[in-house]
């Protein structure tokens, strides 16, 4: 006689250590198997595209840093240049090559936090989580230096930049350039080849390519699938086309795959920095004349940029006043969620926080 | 399906990582109340900081403000046809930092603070109003978007040159 | 002094035992009893320390060093601490079972110092069958720690309770296995007997596949990194001491380094030649081994990822057991058909089989994947 | 670079295909009739040299006379995209068929306008709030939520 069980479920969150933010989940466990979750959101809602409404479009850009916490400056991009769309506004060159450096430093900071959480979320105790937070650590000062905070940058202004950078930021940018390779090759050496990491993200949460574009899932999760797909080379904004840089894809769409791209972005970040510090224009406006009450003609205009979780998007509506009529965000971890269930169903309870940590999602950004 | 293709020696490498971190590197740790590092010349900290002497009232800094933290009250002065600011007042508790106001003030009467320990232990103390709001030694002025301000003051630390301590 | 024989049968002279304590055996007992209490409780604040600052210094941190000189009284603090916390019983929790588990948790790990050489015949009770007491009574933690998962009412805690007594049940096996054969080649069952036995060479060289198995079980069975699934703190908070708060978890944390001081001390034992060393006194070299055991293990937490449960399982019964059985075959043989081999000969062979049977379980064994078609 | 279509020549096409289809078709973009919104879509997602398989996103605006919900498209083979508009006329209840079973990744976002807008998606698996809890007073990007 087989034993009756039945299945019990479990609260994941909204406080829980991995869950990174405010997210719950209640997972339906059989034993240690998950059968069904069901992702509850909303924890973290502020309404900010309301708010949006009620500011000038100068005196959103500081929301928008809200949105991703990990990624402010990705965050003041989008929206800017959603704007400069709207408004017709041309970004002075100088001002367009020192965002492509920011959005790869970005980048870089972004992906060490992600893989680090994801690492620990493995079970690593801490130390790849600290070592990467060392590095990003080292961006965040440059960061600093160049918008006088470390989280909520609010450097992006439409336009262009609020200020110029300060003249020890490049020798110092370059300083952290040489050192950073030797340090993901040393992140590579402590665990890509790890027996236990390997057991642990390999063929687990696989998604195919077919699926994740059917869900709407952008950036390192789609491009973990072996679909390449990047918004800087397939639309690209900004300078993009001026650089040489290779757009990393995984195999099968796992778990290791998705820590592996973000590895390799952050080597072709590095890449697109040298070759932007080698073309910066010295000399020149970082800003664009703009009316500090800027009203653009009626109308909308989408911006989409490759930020470090994928396709980020603000839709802009305008009705010609000095606030915008409707912002819409495009949420990429909320997309990036989409999938979660189909790939986390009959996985264990530990496949599921990793699986979790590696889709890499912030939650400011998935409830606004 | 995966294996353990190569003997444990994936585990060995990573243990040489830590191993050398242990014996060969320093931490990177700053022990922070005793060790303080230079801020960013363009930190945006805890407070604003207004010139009386400079305003002129114009209010361009509360509409810049997304938050609605600043507010300002004027009264025209008749006998020598100008603005005369009687109150000028900041909500600290609703200010972000963003810096909006200094940089849309036209007559560079706003700064933001470059102290960041300024916690207060009552509410009212976060409203902050006039003489307040003025310069003092507690509370020195950053060099955010006043690039004079910031050549003078303290070059940055920063972890790329190497913050380490011995043990 | 004799030489090391590998299990002829030779009974090997026993050491003359320290004088008995004057008072007669209760006033013996009592004093060592309180003696290796202290000694434990203290030690397991010397190997948190050390586990602290080794681990804050692999992460680039520093460590507690605040209280005390370079942080050395840091331990106590957090006793202090948590001993003037609130004890927090959940009102669902089943109370005699909540009480119960710390303590049923804790006199088993301490039990097992009683058998533990500290010199040559320096042990609180020299029973012949001393490894085996060891096996018997480590293994009663994971009642407690069942007790604590079950009794909280927290779907975590129960889920901690319950991969901890899959493992304890797993891995006991591969452990005694592992065990076997260096009884084989001492021959005896009492640690002071092992201990005399490797004399000229520590049986981490005659038995290196033995040491590793061994070493491996023992840290999934007090569920150290990476085999710490029970206490998984991103997936299960903090498993199955999530409801405990003040002493009560101070007891589980207590219990967590007294065991891996445990099972320090028995490698030490049973691998690196206990109290056995030149020059410097015995306790000081048994100290010095326990203590290096204990930093590999840090080491280890430092660097590893953690396993899944089914991995770990398959772990235990496709990798380790059929490894131990192995091991303790060769063993057996050696000890049988060659008794008087030089160990100069022995050592590389073994050492030779145990790479072999490393390479070959690793073209078998598979770990990965695992999704159940739900 | 991505390519955006003009929605007077797709226009065209789909007003043969579909009658009645397409509202209006202005090079920006193709106004769609809610009730045919599922075939169009489903025809733009299928049809071989068009194979728009990527829903980048759907917004909704509110302009007081009508709700516009906004669906843009991609074609990841071609590097192509189109917006298409729907409108919803009736205020107090507006209902627009769902487009999650061509799309997933409309699940969630079908459901945040739901939550915001009050615009009901007919066909949606799953039609519940999504960052506001069930029970909460009306819905707040609504130009007349105060």
């Amino acid at each position: 006689m087989a034993i009756k069980t039945e299945p019990f479920v479990l609260n994941i969150g909204p406080v829980h250590p991995s869950t990174h933010g405010v997210f719950r989940m209640r997972a339906t466990l059989d034993g240690e198997v998950v059968l069904d979750i069901e992702p509850v959101i909303g924890y973290l809602h502020r309404g900010i595209e309301k708010l949006a409404e009620q500011r000038t479009f100068t005196g959103f850009i500081p929301l928008t840093d809200r949105l991703d916490y990990i990624s402010s400056m990705s965050n003041n991009m989008a929206y800017c240049m959603a704007v400069e769309k709207l408004a017709g506004v041309k970004v002075p060159e100088r001002a367009q090559y020192l965002r492509v450096i920011i959005a790869e430093m970005q980048r870089i900071a972004n992906h060490l936090i992600a893989n680090g959480s994801f690492l620990n979320d493995c079970g690593a105790y801490f130390t790849p989580f600290l070592y990467m937070f060392r590095e990003r650590e080292k961006v965040v000062d440059l960061f600093e230096m160049l918008s006088g905070q470390r989280l909520t940058y609010n450097f992006m202004r439409i336009g262009g930049l609020s200020q110029d950078i300060p003249d020890e930021f490049l020798p110092a940018l370059r300083r952290f350039l040489d050192k950073m390779p030797a340090f993901i090759d040393e992140y590579d050496r402590l665990l890509k080849e790890n027996e236990v990491l390997l057991a642990r993200t390999r063929g687990v949460g696989i998604i195919t390519a077919e699926k994740a574009l059917n869900c709407s899932i952008s950036g390192p999760v789609l491009r973990s699938t072996g679909y390449s797909w990047d918004l800087r080379k397939a639309d690209p904004y900004l300078l993009y086309d001026r650089f040489n840089f290779d757009v990393p894809v995984g195999m099968q769409g796992d778990c290791y795959d998705r820590f592996r791209v973000r590895m390799e972005e952050m080597r072709q970040s590095v890449r697109i920095i040298e070759q932007a510090l080698k073309d910066l224009p010295l000399k020149g406006a970082v800003r664009a004349d703009v009316p500090q009450r800027l009203h653009p003609p009626k109308g909308e205009a989408y911006a989409h940029i490759e930020s470090p979780k994928g396709e980020l998007g603000f839709h802009v509506v305008s009705d010609n006043s000095i606030a915008p009529y409707r912002v819409h965000i495009r949420p990429t971890s909320l997309l990036n969620l989409t999938a979660l269930r189909e790939m986390v169903r009959g996985w264990k309870v530990a496949d599921l926080i990793v699986i979790f940590g590696s889709i890499d999602i912030c939650l400011g950004e998935v409830d606004r | 399906m995966s294996k353990f293709e190569r003997y444990g020696l994936g585990i060995l490498k990573g243990m040489t990582v830590t191993i050398r971190q242990l014996l060969l590197r320093h931490p990177t740790v700053v022990q922070y109340p005793e060790q303080r590092l230079n801020t960013s010349r363009r930190i945006r900290g805890n407070e604003l900081i207004w010139s009386r002497e400079r305003c002129t009232g114009c209010a361009t800094c509360a509409k810049a403000c997304p938050q609605g933290a600043i507010e300002i009250v004027t009264s025209s002065n008749t006998n020598n046809n100008k603005y005369e600011v009687e109150t000028y007042r900041v909500d600290t508790g609703y200010c972000i930092q963003c810096g909006l106001c200094v940089e849309a003030c036209p007559y560079d009467a706003l700064f933001l603070g470059s102290s960041y320990e300024r916690a207060k232990y009552r509410r009212g103390d976060i409203v902050q109003s006039d003489d307040a709001l003025l310069e003092s030694p507690e509370r020195p002025a950053s060099g955010y978007y006043h690039p004079r301000l910031a050549e003078k003051m303290p070059e940055q630390t920063l972890l790329i040159d190497k913050i380490t301590e011995k043990r | 002094m004799m030489m090391p024989d590998f299990g002829t049968g030779a009974r090997i002279a026993l050491a003359p035992l320290p004088p008995d304590w004057p008072g007669g055996f209760w006033w013996h007992w009592l004093f060592f009893t309180v003696l290796v209490l202290a000694f434990v409780l203290s030690m397991v604040m010397g190997v948190i320390y050390i586990e602290r600052r080794v681990l804050a210094r692999m992460q680039s941190r520093l460590g507690p060093n605040r209280t005390g000189p370079f942080g050395l009284l840091q331990a106590v603090a957090d006793a202090v601490k948590v001993l003037i916390k609130e004890n927090i019983v959940p009102a669902a929790a089943d109370k005699v079972v909540h009480w119960l588990a710390p303590v049923v948790a804790f006199a088993p790990v301490v039990m097992v110092f009683a058998v533990v050489p500290f010199a040559n015949g320096a042990l609180l009770a020299d029973l012949n069958i001393g490894i085996l007491y060891v096996v018997a009574v480590s293994s009663i933690a994971s009642v407690g720690i069942f007790m604590a998962g079950w009794g909280s009412s927290n779907k975590y805690a129960l889920l901690g309770g319950m991969r901890d007594v899959a493992s304890i049940v797993s891995y006991e096996i591969p452990l005694v296995l592992a065990i076997l054969g260096v009884v084989l080649v001492a021959g005896s069952l009492s640690l002071n007997d092992i201990v005399q036995a490797q004399q000229n060479i520590p049986f981490i060289l005659v038995q290196p596949l033995g040491f590793l198995l061994f070493f491996t079980a023992a840290c999934a069975e007090i569920n150290r990194s990476p085999f710490d699934l029970l206490e998984a703190d991103s997936e299960l908070t903090a498993g199955f001491h999530t409801e405990y708060s003040g002493m009560k978890f101070a007891m589980f944390y207590l219990v967590e380094y007294a065991e891996a001081l445990a099972v320090s001390a028995v490698v030490a034992t049973l691998f690196l030649g206990g109290w056995q060393g030149p020059v410097l006194p015995p306790w000081l070299w048994f100290l010095g081994k326990v203590f290096f055991v204990f930093l590999v293990m840090v080491w280890v937490r430092a660097t590893m990822p953690r396993v899944r449960i089914d991995q770990l399982m398959a772990f235990a019964w496709k990798c380790l057991f059929p490894l131990a059985l192995l091991n303790l075959l060769l063993t057996a043989a050696e000890v049988a058909l060659w008794p008087g081999a030089m160990p100069l000969i022995v050592i590389p062979i073994n050492f030779a089989i145990a790479g072999l049977l490393i390479i070959i379980w690793s073209k078998f064994f598979k770990l990965g994947w695992g999704r159940v078609e739900v | 670079m991505t390519i955006a279509l003009s929605g007077t020549e797709l226009g065209k096409r789909l007003a043969e295909k579909f009658p009645g289809s397409i509202v209006e078709s202005i090079p920006d973009c193709l106004l769609v009739n809610p009730s045919l919104l599922p075939e169009v879509a489903g025809f733009l997602k299928d049809i071989p040299d068009l194979d728009f398989n990527y829903l980048n996103y759907i917004t909704s605006v509110d302009y007081y006379e009508y709700f516009e919900v906004i669906y843009r498209l991609t074609s990841t083979k071609y590097n192509h995209s189109i917006v298409l508009k729907a409108r919803c006329y009736d205020r107090e209840n507006p209902v627009l068929p769902s487009v999650t079973e061509l799309w997933q990744g409309a699940n969630f976002q079908e459901r945040e306008i739901y939550d915001l807008m009050g615009i009901r998606f007919e066909g949606h698996p799953n039609l519940k709030r999504l960052l506001l809890w069930d029970g909460f007073a009306g819905h707040p990007l609504r130009k007349d939520y105060l």
